[in-house]
């Protein structure tokens, strides 16, 4: 049997004892190389699953919907190792309860392999040691070091000229399982700290903002990036977030479940070489 | 016999319109994007896109306009409308879909109250539409019975040679004979046969589409709830759109002066319809995407006798879920009556 | 420009109930008064505002026989209209419109009239109320109901008063069961129960009928029971917008546009609208 | 819309003369919503407050600015005069353009243009200020006083006698601090024993105090008027209430040769012990890391010794909590480890010692009854050295400040020596004479005159041994010369410091500290026994170093705050709360991490029917100290600070 | 010659520390650059990241953020938090862009007059030296005319 199939009969299976109520995969999409997230209720449902190396979005933003989980019943949803990073920090953000959630975790390898993950819920799957280690795409990190070596000038001109872009339709948002707020700085007008129209000083603005809030809370998914329709590198900006995270406070979010938030803790010998 | 524009009198061409007062924008990649911007000469175009990422809505009714200008003094604040930029324009290269959509929405700016706006930069504006002979995936234009080479839209139509050297050239409009006549000299007669247009398949049947959503039993029906399932809210459907049109106007500014704007807003987004008071008609995104479906294939019919779409694709295309309205009326084509 | 407002003064305001305030502004400038003048009808809307916080939509609250002046009554919740709340005569605020439909009050010579309100909604009414007053002698008998849900929350008490007095026109008044002061002489009790104690006749009378949509739902309800067609009841819907000329696209009820073919529907229209999108 | 009052102080010159003020208050009339614009000389004056308030009346402002010194001036006086004139106090602002304009800049234009934007953006702040009421909170009227020195020996008295509970907290064994280890007591000779002992009994049988002894501090929560405090209990394995002093344990323990710490080492103790003879209470402890039984599993003899049974091997260290409204914190100090002097020799010879052992040895109960003997061999000393500021005003190896207290005792060592032992020669190094107090100075000079106390000003750079002498190698800055002293014995008078642990317990509480480790009042003249953190007030030596005497008043002073405070029921605070708005918060819990105060709590949000919809935070005003951490955490934007609001701050920075 | 250059300088401060020690400044008489203005706020913890872009925003060339050092906040911990929203903010600033020496962070006590007096003249200076932030500035001007990308 292959993975597709054994994943399948594990969400029919998972779907017809009632353990869950539903199952968050994916499907077939509008083209060949396209997938696209499949929500299924009924056994039958999970047949149409599709589990390939183009599964590479993270389904854990649809467990942070409104309602979907205040029934106290189960979810199941097919992750790769950074949606399991998400469920740990949505867990940890308590906005999600862990024995709601049951995972059906697979990698892929090479950007070819399915491989399986062991476990169903987030206290199987220690992924601390394996995200850490982990370093973004090349191209990102060559970009990312292309960005640091640039002059100050260079750099803005850079960001200005994608941030100029953006049309502020939020995908970069909504398709962010961080993004959980039922209503986002951006909406709050008394006062606009963030200004709605998209002229480029309110999308600095809002871009900022957003690497920000996502400062040490960012799973390094890259679904806003593969999000925005008018190609800004978003990921750059949330890889640098978590680099500084890091590399100042060691901390890598999404390690486990109960981190505390890292802008709400600190450590007395915290790094404050700038401060005069 | 048909005229025909010459690839390489391109410079040439843009250099009379400029000439002419006009400023030129055409298809181009920029920093990792494709829209319509400002060209000085023909090595400028992006010509081997099936269509650019933007539309050229953003040029006619752009994500954030300036309205009014004001000043707050003590009992006094000075206000002063602001209006686009006097400036003629050439589109060239525009798609038949894009073109449509201008044409789709004029009725909408003019229905009784005339969106100045919006107005001033289309009688500024002349649209060169290039007939396609590439669609991907996505396009839907037959779809929604428009065409490859529909001229709707457009003042000029160009139709791609065969041998790619050129255009064969057709005024459809007085604006666009005017706009040809400024380039007269750059124009041959020719009776090269023109490029073949694509397949583009139909997708659905609109006919059965616009029957089921006209009944008012569709509105409430769990086919919305199920297939909006996956959509996350985001408005980048309706801002790559060529036909929405929904916006916001908002104030911004310090103490002393602010500029009124009018900026996109999209039926997707929660807040769209969110009364003060918190009560909010469309509180679901099912809700929301039944409004966006209803109205580009039901409502806007019934008011404007068009349907607001153009058959680009873009929805789908750009959908970071693998939604849009292909799928949608797709599915409903297929309900069982 | 299409999205110019007029500058209006305020001549004054007057605190109604907790929150809520009536602002009567005048136009600063002769051509914006002929326009309005030439153009406004009882039941139409504008968007008023102040630049640096934007607009907000409501009823004008003044009839059309009387438009030296524009008045308007609004609950302070939003940025706009908190600042609206806030301002003294003299200030400069801003009106665009006016906007929408009207009541058709030329059909309604002859008839009796029958005015129902609750609430923060007696200000489009009232419009209606006082250009059917003002030509008293067109319409037959007046009867007008409204209720909120304390003593506090009734507005225009001046004119409830003035109207208590006349003698050619029959007030009910009512407030929520709990909202009665000490001192109360009116009814006690829901608009619709107190509607139903009243009994208006149904006969060649026609009714406009504002407020909330639970009170609507329950009042259409009444005036069914007492026999009124769905037809000569009127009201009208709020819903959020921005441009008020058709355009924003927030405001549709199905496919209807509340701020070009309303605000003002007859209940037969608003039953007809798919009620989930209300 | 908004009616704002400017009124622009000269203050006299101060502001006058580097602002152009007519320009200030004519730019200011111009601005949106300014109402009126005055100037005058002085508005913190009488008729200047006068003109404010008639102000506020006659216009009906909505919100006043007073252009004039730093709002930690004055701003509690406009504050009065807005309340006096029928305005909330809270709709009111200064704008500093004293202390942060006209007295630090030179150019006039520059000035003005300056202090023009300061009160601009503070009108746009006033304009948005909300009418607050100041918060009360209960308080409870029982203080905590940690310390059981002196010092918080007469602070609990002064409490307790004015009908208030107490609860003395001391780590040690006994109750009495340094004071206990004192001979006689400068100026008037009287034994610190003699007067300190009836203090120490008065405490423990005070029926309004509560002595906890062997017990330590642990945690520190809550806020004035209303603190809970951890207090932990050390096992004395010897039952208090049982026990009746009789020492039969003692005289019987086997273990004998622990040095003793009371003694500073002078004697030894028993593993089973009272620190001192006059402990208060007089309750021995087990010494569990020197007693065989703990350490083997067998002995017990103290058990079997004792006839009522009082030991408890079994004993657990207990810990209480409590509800205080007041802590005052006397936790003493300790003396400077002189060791760092090893050009002294302290610590290499035995005949080197501090002033403290001096006191020991003078001690009539001390270890040679009074007899003043040195250490090496018990005989008595013909030649003492005494070395002042042997730590204190000594930057590079001691501490920087004066120790206070050093002049003093050394004076009266050499006058206890002189009394004690006939021919004595005691050769006392200064650098200056520092006696100034009541009786000081004459004290000073009969240890001079009378017991012929041979002072020579100067450092000493050397102690050496020598044919059994110490040989003390100094300068006599005085005459210029160098000099040399054979002793028997020197005496150091060590700098007095803090506790080794004072920044920690510093922390653990939430009180600030100076760079040595000494406890920050809250305004070092006008505010001496309060700390910045409300509630928490200082005595004794903990605060920098004291002799009796002022150790003792402020311990009464801080008493008489804390009994100030008692004297009501409810307490007024600044209404600068944080308050979450729940229709937005999210949840995340990120605010009750950042809460310094643990103010933030979670509370359900139910629907009619009680079903569990979401949870929220929720800042308990109580605990709440406003400082807005929370506010800039939440991302949601769904927590303000009132007072400093959103809207206040925004519009603050939209009109710089 | 144009005028010189006087940059315009937004300070964000503690009441407790920075504000006072600003405070001192001025009773010890003490001069120094006129550029600062200066928002006071509780604590440093109270200081978000929202201000300085509205301070950049309004057209400041330098920003400065200050409170009580480390152990020393009247709150016990405000600035240990905002000390570390400053790292990570400060990074996201440099990343895109925004010239590190523009916005600045420092601790100054109730007792620093005279550190505050000469830390203002030395970022107005070098304010000076780097002259007007005219990248960031030119977005604020744009707005009145950019519209369509």
């Amino acid at each position: 049997m292959g993975i597709q199939e054994q994943y399948r009969s594990e969400a029919a299976a998972l779907l017809s004892s009632g353990e869950v109520k539903l199952v968050i995969g994916f499907g077939a999409g509008s083209t060949a190389d396209r997938r696209r997230p499949l929500f299924a209720r009924t056994p039958d449902e999970a047949q149409k699953f599709v589990l390939d190396a183009a599964c590479i979005a993270n389904l854990s933003t649809y467990l942070v919907t409104e309602g979907l989980l205040s029934d106290g019943k189960k979810v199941a949803v097919f992750l790769k190792p950074d949606g399991i990073r998400s469920i740990n920090i949505l867990i940890s953000e308590a906005q999600l309860k862990p024995e709601q959630v049951v995972i059906l975790g697979y990698a892929i390898e090479n950007g070819k392999e399915i491989t399986p993950l062991e476990g169903r819920n987030i206290s199987d799957f220690s992924i601390g040691e394996q995200i850490r280690s982990l370093t973004p795409p090349p191209h990102i990190l060559q970009e990312a070091e292309r960005i640091e070596e640039m002059s100050a000038t260079e750099r803005f001109e850079f960001w200005k000229e994608h941030f100029a872009k953006c049309i502020k339709c939020y995908a970069c948002r909504q398709v962010c399982p961080m993004c959980y707020c039922r209503r986002c700085i951006v909406d709050v007008n008394q006062p606009q700290w963030v200004s709605t129209s998209s002229h480029t000083l309110g999308n600095f603005e809002w871009n900022l903002v957003r690497a920000f809030h996502l400062a040490g809370r960012c799973a390094a998914c890259g679904a806003c990036d593969r999000a925005c329709p008018v190609n800004i590198p978003l990921r750059l900006v949330n890889y640098r977030m978590g680099k500084e995270v890091i590399d100042a406070f060691d901390y890598c979010a999404g390690e486990n479940s109960n981190q505390k938030p890292v802008l709400a803790s600190f450590k007395q010998d915290d790094p404050e070489t700038f401060i005069l | 016999m048909t005229r025909i524009l010459l690839r390489n009198k391109l410079d040439d061409c843009i250099a009379a319109w400029q000439k002419a007062g006009f400023s030129v924008l055409a298809p181009v990649r920029r920093h990792e994007m494709s829209s319509f911007g400002e060209v000085q000469k023909a090595s400028d175009m992006a010509f081997d896109l099936v269509l650019p990422e933007r539309t050229i809505k953003d040029h006619f009714f752009p994500q954030t306009e300036p309205l009014i200008k004001y000043k707050i003094s003590k009992h006094q604040i000075d206000s002063e409308t602001m209006t686009p930029p006097d400036q003629k324009r050439v589109f060239f290269g525009v798609r038949p879909c894009d073109a449509s959509g201008l044409a789709i929405d004029d009725p909408l700016f003019g229905w009784d109250y005339k969106d100045d706006y919006w107005f001033k930069r289309r009688e500024n504006s002349v649209i060169v539409t290039i007939v396609c002979t590439e669609a991907d995936d996505f396009c839907m234009c037959t779809s929604v019975k428009l065409s490859p080479d529909s001229a709707k839209g457009a003042d000029v139509l160009l139709r791609p040679l065969l041998n790619g050297a050129g255009w064969q050239v057709e005024a459809v409009s007085e604006r666009g004979t005017a706009l040809l006549e400024t380039i007269s000299p750059l124009l041959q007669e020719n009776s090269e046969p023109t490029a073949p247009l694509p397949q583009v398949a139909e997708k659905f049947d609109v006919e059965k589409v616009m029957e089921w959503l006209a009944d008012p039993a569709s509105f409430e029906s769990q086919f919305w709830k199920d297939i909006a399932l996956r959509c996350v809210g985001c408005g980048s459907c309706t801002f790559l759109c060529p036909t929405c049109h929904c916006f916001d106007i908002q104030d911004e500014g310090d103490t002393y002066q602010g500029i009124r704007r009018k900026n996109w807003d999209s039926c997707s987004f929660a807040n769209f319809t969110m009364h003060t008071s918190g009560h909010n008609p469309r509180n679901t995104q099912s809700t929301r995407w039944r409004q966006r479906i209803m109205h580009k294939f039901n409502y806007y019919r019934g008011k404007f006798g068009v349907n607001s779409c153009s058959g680009c694709g873009r929805c789908t295309r750009q959908c970071p879920v693998d939604m849009g309205i292909t799928e949608t009326l797709q599915a409903i084509s297929t309900l069982p009556r | 420009m299409i999205y110019s407002p007029f500058p209006m003064r305020v001549v004054s305001k007057r605190a109604e109930a907790p929150g809520v305030n009536t602002l009567k502004l005048e136009f600063v400038k002769e051509e914006d008064h002929e326009f309005f003048k030439a153009n406004y009808k009882t039941g139409m809307f504008g968007l008023y505002g102040i630049f640096g916080e934007g607009e907000s939509t409501f009823c004008v609250a003044s009839p059309e026989t009387r438009k030296e002046y524009i008045e308007c009554t609004f609950r302070q919740s939003g940025r706009v209209t908190s600042t609206l709340a806030s301002v003294d005569a003299g200030d400069i605020v801003t009106f665009r419109g006016p906007y929408g439909n009207r009541f058709p009050i030329e059909q309604f010579e002859g008839k009796n009239l029958l005015f129902i309100a609750g609430g923060i909604a007696l200000p489009p009414t009232r419009s209606v109320i006082w250009s059917c007053l003002d030509q008293r002698e067109k319409y037959r008998d007046v009867t007008i109901v409204y209720g909120a849900r304390t003593v506090a929350d009734l507005v225009y008490k001046n004119e409830l008063d003035e109207w208590k007095k006349r003698d050619d026109v029959r007030l009910v008044l009512t407030v929520d069961p709990g909202g009665e002061t000490p001192d109360w002489q009116d009814h006690v009790g829901f608009v619709p129960t107190v509607l139903e104690q009243a009994a208006p006749s149904p006969e060649n009378t026609i009714a406009v009928l504002c407020g909330p949509p639970i009170m609507i739902k329950f009042t259409l309800a009444a005036l069914q029971k007492l026999g009124f067609t769905a037809e000569n009841v009127y009201t009208t819907l709020e819903n959020r917008m921005k441009c008020g000329v058709g355009k924003c696209g927030r405001c549709n009820v199905g496919s209807v546009y509340i701020c070009k073919e309303g605000p003002v529907f007859t209940a037969a229209e608003v039953q007809a609208m798919p009620q989930a999108d209300l | 819309m908004a009616k704002i009052g400017v009124f622009v102080c000269h203050c006299g010159e101060n502001i006058a003369s580097k602002v152009d003020t007519g320009i200030l208050v004519k730019s200011l009339s111009d601005h949106p919503g300014v109402e009126i614009c005055q100037e005058y000389k002085y508005f913190c004056s009488d008729p200047g407050q006068e003109t404010v308030k008639r102000a506020i009346r006659e216009h009906n402002l909505t919100g006043v600015v007073v252009a004039a010194c730093s709002p930690r001036m004055h701003e509690t006086t406009f504050r009065k005069a807005c309340a006096e004139a029928g305005l909330n106090p809270y709709m009111l602002e200064l704008a500093n353009i004293r202390e942060q304009c006209s007295w630090v800049h030179s150019e006039k234009d520059q000035a003005t243009s300056k202090a023009i934007e300061i009160t601009r953006s503070l009108v746009e702040k006033v304009k948005r200020n909300n009418e607050l009421k100041p918060i009360s909170v209960p308080v409870t009227r029982r203080a905590l006083v940690i310390g059981g020195g002196i010092a918080g020996i007469q602070a609990a008295l002064d409490i307790a006698g004015a009908g208030r509970e107490v609860v003395l907290v001391e780590r040690e064994p006994s109750i009495g601090g340094h004071m206990s280890q004192l001979s006689e007591t400068f100026p008037t000779l009287d034994c610190s024993q003699c007067i300190l002992t009836p203090r120490m009994v008065e405490a423990i049988q005070h029926p309004k105090i509560t002595v906890m002894t062997y017990s330590e501090v642990e945690e520190v929560d809550g806020y004035i008027g209303n603190f809970t405090v951890k207090i932990r209990t050390k096992a004395r394995y010897v039952d208090m209430s049982k026990c009746t002093g009789c020492g039969d344990c003692i005289q019987k323990c086997p273990v004998k040769k622990i040095s003793n710490e009371f003694e500073l080492g002078l004697s030894n103790r028993t593993a089973i012990y009272t620190p001192f003879a006059q402990a208060v209470p007089n309750v021995p402890v087990i010494d569990k890391s020197r007693c065989t039984y703990f350490k083997n599993g067998k002995c017990k003899i103290c058990e079997k010794s004792c006839q009522i049974d009082a030991i408890d091997f079994e004993q657990q260290e207990s810990v209480e909590t409590i509800e205080f409204g007041a802590i005052v914190v006397a936790t003493g100090f300790q003396i400077q480890d002189t060791s760092v002097y090893g050009e002294y020799g302290y610590g290499k010879y035995k005949d080197v010692i501090t002033g403290l052992h001096f006191e020991r040895l003078a001690s009539a109960s001390g270890p040679t009854a009074g007899k003043i003997q040195r250490p090496s061999d018990g005989k008595e000393p013909e030649t003492v050295v005494f070395i002042q500021c042997a730590g204190s005003r000594d930057p590079s190896k001691g501490v920087k400040y004066c120790s206070k207290i050093c002049c003093m005792y050394t004076a009266k060592h050499a006058m206890l020596y002189a009394h004690k032992h006939h021919g004595s020669n005691s050769k006392i190094f200064y650098m200056d004479i520092r006696a100034a107090g009541k009786g000081y100075d004459e004290f000073t000079r009969r240890a001079i005159e009378e017991d012929e106390a041979d002072y020579l000003r100067g450092r000493v750079s050397k102690v050496f041994e020598e044919n059994g002498k110490l040989i003390v190698r100094g300068v006599d800055t005085l005459l210029g010369k160098p000099v040399e002293v054979a002793a028997d014995m020197v005496v150091l008078a060590t700098a007095m410091t803090p506790q080794p642990d004072a920044k920690q317990f510093a922390k653990r509480i939430g009180i600030g500290y100076d760079e040595y480790g000494f406890f920050n009042e809250a305004h070092l003249k006008l505010r001496p026994v309060e700390t910045a953190k409300a509630g928490i007030y200082l005595c004794g030596a903990c605060q920098s170093p004291k002799d009796i005497p002022d150790s003792v008043s402020q311990a009464s002073a801080a008493a008489a705050k804390v009994l100030g405070l008692f004297s009501r029921e409810q307490l007024e605070r600044e209404p600068v709360v944080a308050a979450v708005g729940e229709s937005t918060c999210a949840g995340c819990w990120g605010c009750v991490y950042a809460c310094p105060y643990n103010a933030i709590e979670q509370k359900d949000i139910r629907d009619r029917n009680g079903n569990l919809v979401k949870q929220v935070a929720s800042v308990n005003p109580g605990l709440c100290q406003g400082c807005g951490t929370c506010v800039t955490f939440c991302r949601s934007n769904s927590i303000d600070l009132a007072g400093f609001t959103e809207k206040q701050i925004f519009a603050e920075v939209m009109a710089l | 010659m144009s005028e010189p250059f006087e940059p315009k300088i937004v300070a964000f401060v503690c009441t407790y520390c920075t504000y006072a020690g600003a405070d001192l400044a001025g009773t010890s008489r003490l001069k120094y650059a006129p550029n600062v203005r200066i928002v006071r706020l509780p604590c440093t913890g109270r200081i978000s990241p929202m201000f300085i872009l509205k301070a950049l925003q309004k057209g400041a060339d330098s920003v400065l953020v200050s409170g009580c050092h480390p152990g020393d906040c009247h709150f016990t911990a405000g600035n240990y938090h905002a000390r570390r929203r400053w790292t990570v903010f400060r990074a996201l600033l440099a990343f895109t862009g925004i010239p590190e020496e523009r916005i600045r962070f420092s601790w100054v006590s109730a007792a620093e007059g005279a550190k505050f007096a000469e830390m203002i003249n030395e970022i107005t200076d070098e304010t000076r030296k780097l002259g007007p932030f005219t990248q960031y500035q030119e977005l604020q001007k744009v707005i009145e005319t950019q519209s369509s990308y």
